[in-house]
């Protein structure tokens, strides 16, 4: 499904990713390491959001390097951001209803994500936890077939973990993925193969 | 919700009661109607699209040239719309300085600007219509574009615009691409500032380098600041402006330049303008 | 409370129609002659206030001395700030005040829109300032326009008078460029019929464009061997550009076409001598009984120099409708025919409504400005 | 050319002022117009008024536009540029004022002396600008965090509130003395020193492209765009 072949990025002399070569069939991928290590560089590389400095992707056969952002959603790949990027001057049913194009969906989606108390509040007005459900909606509600998911576990409370979890676990059977984090704990309970990241460079899969 | 009835009551009756009073008032009210559809234009842009504009003079005021000039040119006004996008290049928050600047440049220019001899200082005489018949047309223009901006602004389509407006990379993650509703929303802002701008020769029939001056270029906000960016409260901010302006100009000189001012240091503790600003 | 209130209530019933029943005072008896309402539009706000102070001056001057002449004038002065928009709107504002005549307007956009008011709402106007192209609308039949101020020709004809008085062998045209349709006009009559030598020209920027511009060519004339400089911005910036020219060790005799270096006030201030200015009148030479008496009762009443051109000219409009109201009947023909008495000579109007300025009865003055005096000229 | 000189001098200081305050106090400050117009007004009663009045006005817009983001607080500044404009027309409506100026020889050149001592006192600003750069390497760094974050800056302690006030205060203090000296010899209107703003802003716009070293270049920058317009 998902190719990514000797991609580098270098911020003028930094270097942040370094001939990283990794495919995906189906599943879920974790991908972890520690703050720094280009796991959100990698993400939004294959997203389109960031240009690699070398390097090629491919997404169901079809090379996506280089294309922009609103063209590779199109083919089915949905970014969720670490810092949530949403629409802030507009509803949260405004917002997934952007995403899913048709009410009914943007119901169901809602409800999944416990999101249904918040539906017609803007976004600006809701807590931090409820903006990255939020971000999560809207990213499943674009019905993609490879989904990345950038820290999607960060700053959530015990009980909005839960409902992640829940969520991605009931999804996972469908649409494949790939979940960025530091810490492995959680990541380990739902990924079917993981990925260690360390400067830049792949350096272990399990 | 009551003041909100009053105030679009209060509305209605202002566009209805100078029909049938004397020529001066009419034409003090087709004044103020002229800019009432310019601050709709502007607050259009600046709702819906984010962009608060201070040099909105420069469709309003190029159209009006162009109209002078030769009436068969207003079909080429809604271009003007290429005059004011590629300011956005500067930003949201350089934008407005941005258009006031290149306002205040247009209004240096339109000095220079000669056709056929006239031109110049002096401006250009402008097809004057029969007052009676430009006011019906003002009006219905008022309504319509309300109703048009009404419209689109809880379509689908104005909620992607929205979007746009509030952030363009999330716009981007769920595939919506930015520049062709950024450019629809601008040229929609423009198409009706130019229309204000040509009635606006029309009724005066004259147009002189004056219509670039921050009068116009900084009436939409002042009025909209009035009116607290809400759209029936901001027609009745330019007839505000507008009446005052008249009945107090002999008392203390240039009134609305006060009005400016005050509303100028207002507007910049009240939340009313760059609503995408509010947000981050 | 109650018994209060109603007690209140009777008195002011019984004050109510006391008054109702009171006779009407008698009438204070009626003046023979009706009065004359003319309104005066001054730019009292706006770029040219500075204008407008002096033409409202000249115009409470010209109220007064006409009735002083036995006319019964009323003068309203709306503002019409420094936009056509405002004309329009304060040119309206005095119709409905049910004025004879409307006089004033200071710069060319606004006398155009207060032609084509005049003629929608057929109240005579006469521009008094502006120097616009009027003499168009009156062939193209709006009957209601005239102008007792001189034409841009006529700044051309004055300019090549100074240049013959003078015997001047060359001279040197400095335009203005946002002014270029007015400048290009004089600058070609001047060439066309002055036998002095034309020795080039040069075209100042807007200050707003390029506020040291005036510098560059102050510089650059003063290398010049020339004995006449022309200046055709009466602006603020011809002052400006003088100061510049004699510092670059230019020594021509500098003319300009009016405006700020004409003002008494400013040229003394300056104190620059050699230049010359063109007036509608100057105070040393009287051209009818009233140019002293304008000039005197200006200083005064309001204290300053009177003005020689915005302001004679705004009273000597207002005295023109006041001599031709006053004859009765229709005020348009009164105005066609008739001969009226200004400060600045006695006014005749040609076929186009245009003030015969040239004529032998009124004439421009030149004066110059030498060690610390005005002196005529012509 | 030594006129050009002495006008380049005096709107590369007037640009540094923009830049300065857009940059460290975070506001394209548009009332620096009517600032320096209204130092032309104060040359009638005296020379030495012009500074203080400008310093107060600096102070005014400081507190006034206090924590506000940069759109707000220039949208402020230009209501305050419109109502010290709209004073002067209400004050100072008489016939053409036209200020006093005095002629003073400099090596054979005649200059307007009023001018000269602006351009002095512009050369003496530049200069100690420079030397602060130059000499002063951790307040030029306190200004430089100042300019990249505000908050940041504050994080660490940097007084950027003070920082604030200072160039605010100093910048319109230096357009309004600059006005009073750099007007006469001139007829004044309100709205004269809009153009002077106008010109010196565009002066630190191009300036501003060449970032870290702008100010080092503001100086030929004016030059060549007084040599060019």
């Amino acid at each position: 499904m998902l190719e990514v072949i000797e991609v580098s990025k270098m911020f003028g002399r930094n270097v942040v990713l370094k001939n990283v070569t990794f495919s995906l069939k189906n599943g879920i991928l974790g991908i972890y390491g520690a703050n720094g290590s280009g796991k959100t560089t990698l993400l939004k590389i294959i997203s389109g959001f960031e240009k690699p400095s070398c390097g090629r992707v491919f997404f169901n056969g079809r090379e996506i390097t280089n294309k922009a952002p609103q063209e590779i959603v199109k083919l089915g790949v949905a970014m969720a951001f670490q810092i949530p990027r949403v629409f802030w001057n507009l509803t949260v049913h405004e917002n997934v209803l952007l995403a899913a194009r048709e009410t009914d969906y943007t119901a169901e989606i809602c409800k999944e994500l416990n999101l249904e108390d918040v539906l017609f509040k803007k976004a600006k007005e809701i807590s931090q936890g409820k903006v990255k459900l939020l971000q999560l909606a809207m990213c499943f509600a674009l019905k993609p077939k490879l989904a990345l998911l950038d820290e999607p576990f960060a700053s959530l409370d015990a009980e909005n973990v839960e409902v992640v979890l829940e969520f991605l676990k009931k999804r996972g059977s469908e649409i494949s993925m790939i979940i960025t984090a530091h810490r492995t704990k959680i990541l380990k309970t739902i990924a079917s193969q993981m990925l260690e990241i360390r400067g830049g460079k792949i350096v272990g899969s399990s | 919700m009551l003041v909100s009835i009053a105030i679009r009551i209060l509305v209605l009756v202002l566009l209805i009661l100078p029909v049938f009073l004397d020529c001066y008032t009419k034409l003090l009210a087709a004044s103020a109607l002229t800019l009432a559809i310019f601050t709709v234009s502007w607050l259009y842009l600046e709702k819906d699209l984010g962009w608060a504009s201070l040099g909105h003079s420069i469709p309003f005021g190029v159209s009006a040239y162009l109209f002078a000039i030769n009436p068969l040119l207003l079909f080429f006004s809604p271009l003007t719309t290429f005059l004011l996008f590629p300011l956005s290049i500067f930003g949201k928050h350089t934008f407005p300085f941005a258009s006031f600047v290149f306002s205040v440049f247009l209004w240096y220019l339109a000095h220079h600007i000669v056709f056929e001899g006239k031109g110049g200082e002096e401006g250009f005489r402008a097809p004057s219509i029969n007052l009676d018949l430009i006011y019906l047309i003002s009006v219905t223009i008022l309504i319509l574009s309300c109703l048009l901006i009404w419209k689109i602004s809880n379509s689908y389509f104005g909620l992607k615009v929205k979007a746009v407006r509030d952030d363009e990379i999330a716009a981007k993650a769920i595939g919506i691409n930015s520049l062709p509703f950024k450019v629809f929303g601008f040229a929609i802002s423009c198409s009706l500032a130019s229309i204000a701008g040509i009635l606006h020769a029309a009724i005066f029939g004259h147009v002189s380098p004056g219509v670039f001056s921050p009068y116009f270029s900084l009436f939409p906000f002042v009025a909209a600041t009035i009116g607290q960016g809400k759209i029936w409260s901001s027609i009745l901010g330019s007839y505000t402006v507008v009446f005052l302006s008249w009945f107090l100009s002999p008392y203390v000189p240039e009134f609305h330049y006060a009005i400016y001012a005050v509303a100028l240091i207002l507007a910049s503790y009240t939340q009313s303008y760059a609503r995408s600003d509010r947000s981050v | 409370m109650i018994g209060k209130l109603k007690a209140g209530l009777i008195v002011g019933l019984i004050v109510f129609l006391l008054f109702c029943a009171t006779p009407p005072q008698t009438p204070t008896p009626q003046p023979q002659m009706p009065e004359i309402k003319i309104g005066v539009l001054v730019p009292k706000t706006g770029e040219f206030s500075s204008a407008g102070l002096v033409m409202e001056n000249a115009a409470k001057l010209a109220e007064k001395h006409a009735k002083e002449m036995g006319y019964n004038v009323k003068v309203i002065i709306y503002d019409c700030g420094d936009k056509p928009e405002t004309t329009k709107t304060a040119f309206l504002s005095l119709v409905r005040e049910g004025v004879t005549a409307i006089v004033g307007t200071y710069s060319s956009p606004q006398a155009m829109t207060a032609a084509d008011t005049a003629n929608e709402s057929k109240v005579v106007f006469v521009a008094s300032v502006a120097s616009a192209d009027l003499e168009s609308k009156v062939k193209t039949g709006n009957k209601y326009v005239f102008r007792n101020a001189y034409n841009t020709s006529y700044w051309g004809i004055l300019a090549i008078e100074f240049l013959e008085k003078t015997k001047a062998k060359s001279y040197y045209l400095i335009g203005y460029e946002p002014l270029k349709t007015f400048n290009l006009g004089m600058f070609s009559l001047i060439k066309n019929s002055t036998k002095a030598e034309f020795r080039g020209e040069s075209w100042v920027k807007s200050p707003t464009v390029s506020p040291e511009d005036y510098k560059r060519v102050a510089q650059e004339v003063a290398k010049k061997d020339v004995e006449v400089i022309i200046v055709g911005d009466p602006g603020l910036g011809s002052v400006d550009f003088v100061r510049e020219y004699r510092l670059a060790g230019g020594n021509a005799t500098i003319y300009s076409v009016g405006g700020t270096l004409a003002l008494p006030d400013i040229l003394a201030k300056l104190n620059i001598s050699g230049i010359a200015f063109q007036a509608a009148a100057l105070e040393v030479k009287a051209k009818t009984n009233l140019t002293k008496k304008y000039f005197e009762d200006y200083r005064k009443y309001y204290g300053t120099e009177a003005n020689n051109y915005a302001g004679i000219l705004t009273y000597d409009a207002i005295l023109i409708v006041t001599q031709a109201a006053a004859r009765g009947g229709d005020l348009i023909s009164n105005l066609e025919r008739g001969t009226f008495i200004g400060a600045a000579g006695v006014y005749e109007f040609d076929e186009n409504h245009q003030a015969k300025w040239g004529s032998e009865k009124l004439q421009g003055t030149i004066g110059i400005y030498r060690e610390g005096k005005i002196q005529v000229v012509s | 050319m030594i006129s050009l000189f002495f006008s380049a001098l005096i709107y590369a200081s007037l640009a540094l002022c923009v830049l300065l305050s857009y940059r460290v106090a975070k506001v394209v400050n548009l009332s620096f117009g009517s600032i320096f117009t209204l130092g032309g007004y104060l040359s009638v009663f005296s020379l030495f008024i012009t500074p203080i009045f400008g310093a107060w006005i600096g102070l005014l817009l400081h507190i006034g536009s206090k924590r506000m983001d940069a759109s707000k607080a220039t949208i402020f500044s230009l209501g305050i540029a419109i109502a010290i404009e709209e004073a002067l027309r209400i004050l100072f409506r008489v016939e053409n004022i036209l200020l006093d100026s005095r002629i003073f020889y400099f090596f054979g050149y005649k200059l307007v002396f009023e001018h000269f001592l602006a351009s002095m006192i512009s050369a003496t600003f530049l200069i100690l600008f420079l030397a602060f750069e130059l000499k002063k390497p951790f307040s030029r760094l306190k200004l430089k965090v100042i300019e990249e974050d505000i908050e940041n800056a504050e994080l660490y302690g940097i007084d950027a509130e003070k920082a604030r006030a200072i160039v605010l205060v100093i910048s319109s203090a230096f357009f309004c003395s600059i006005g009073g000296l750099y007007l006469s010899g001139r007829v004044i209107s309100p709205t004269i020193g809009w153009l002077y703003m106008i010109f010196s802003l565009f002066i630190a716009t191009i300036a501003n492209v060449f970032r870290e070293k702008a100010y080092i270049l503001l100086l030929p920058t004016s030059f060549g765009v007084c040599w060019l317009v």
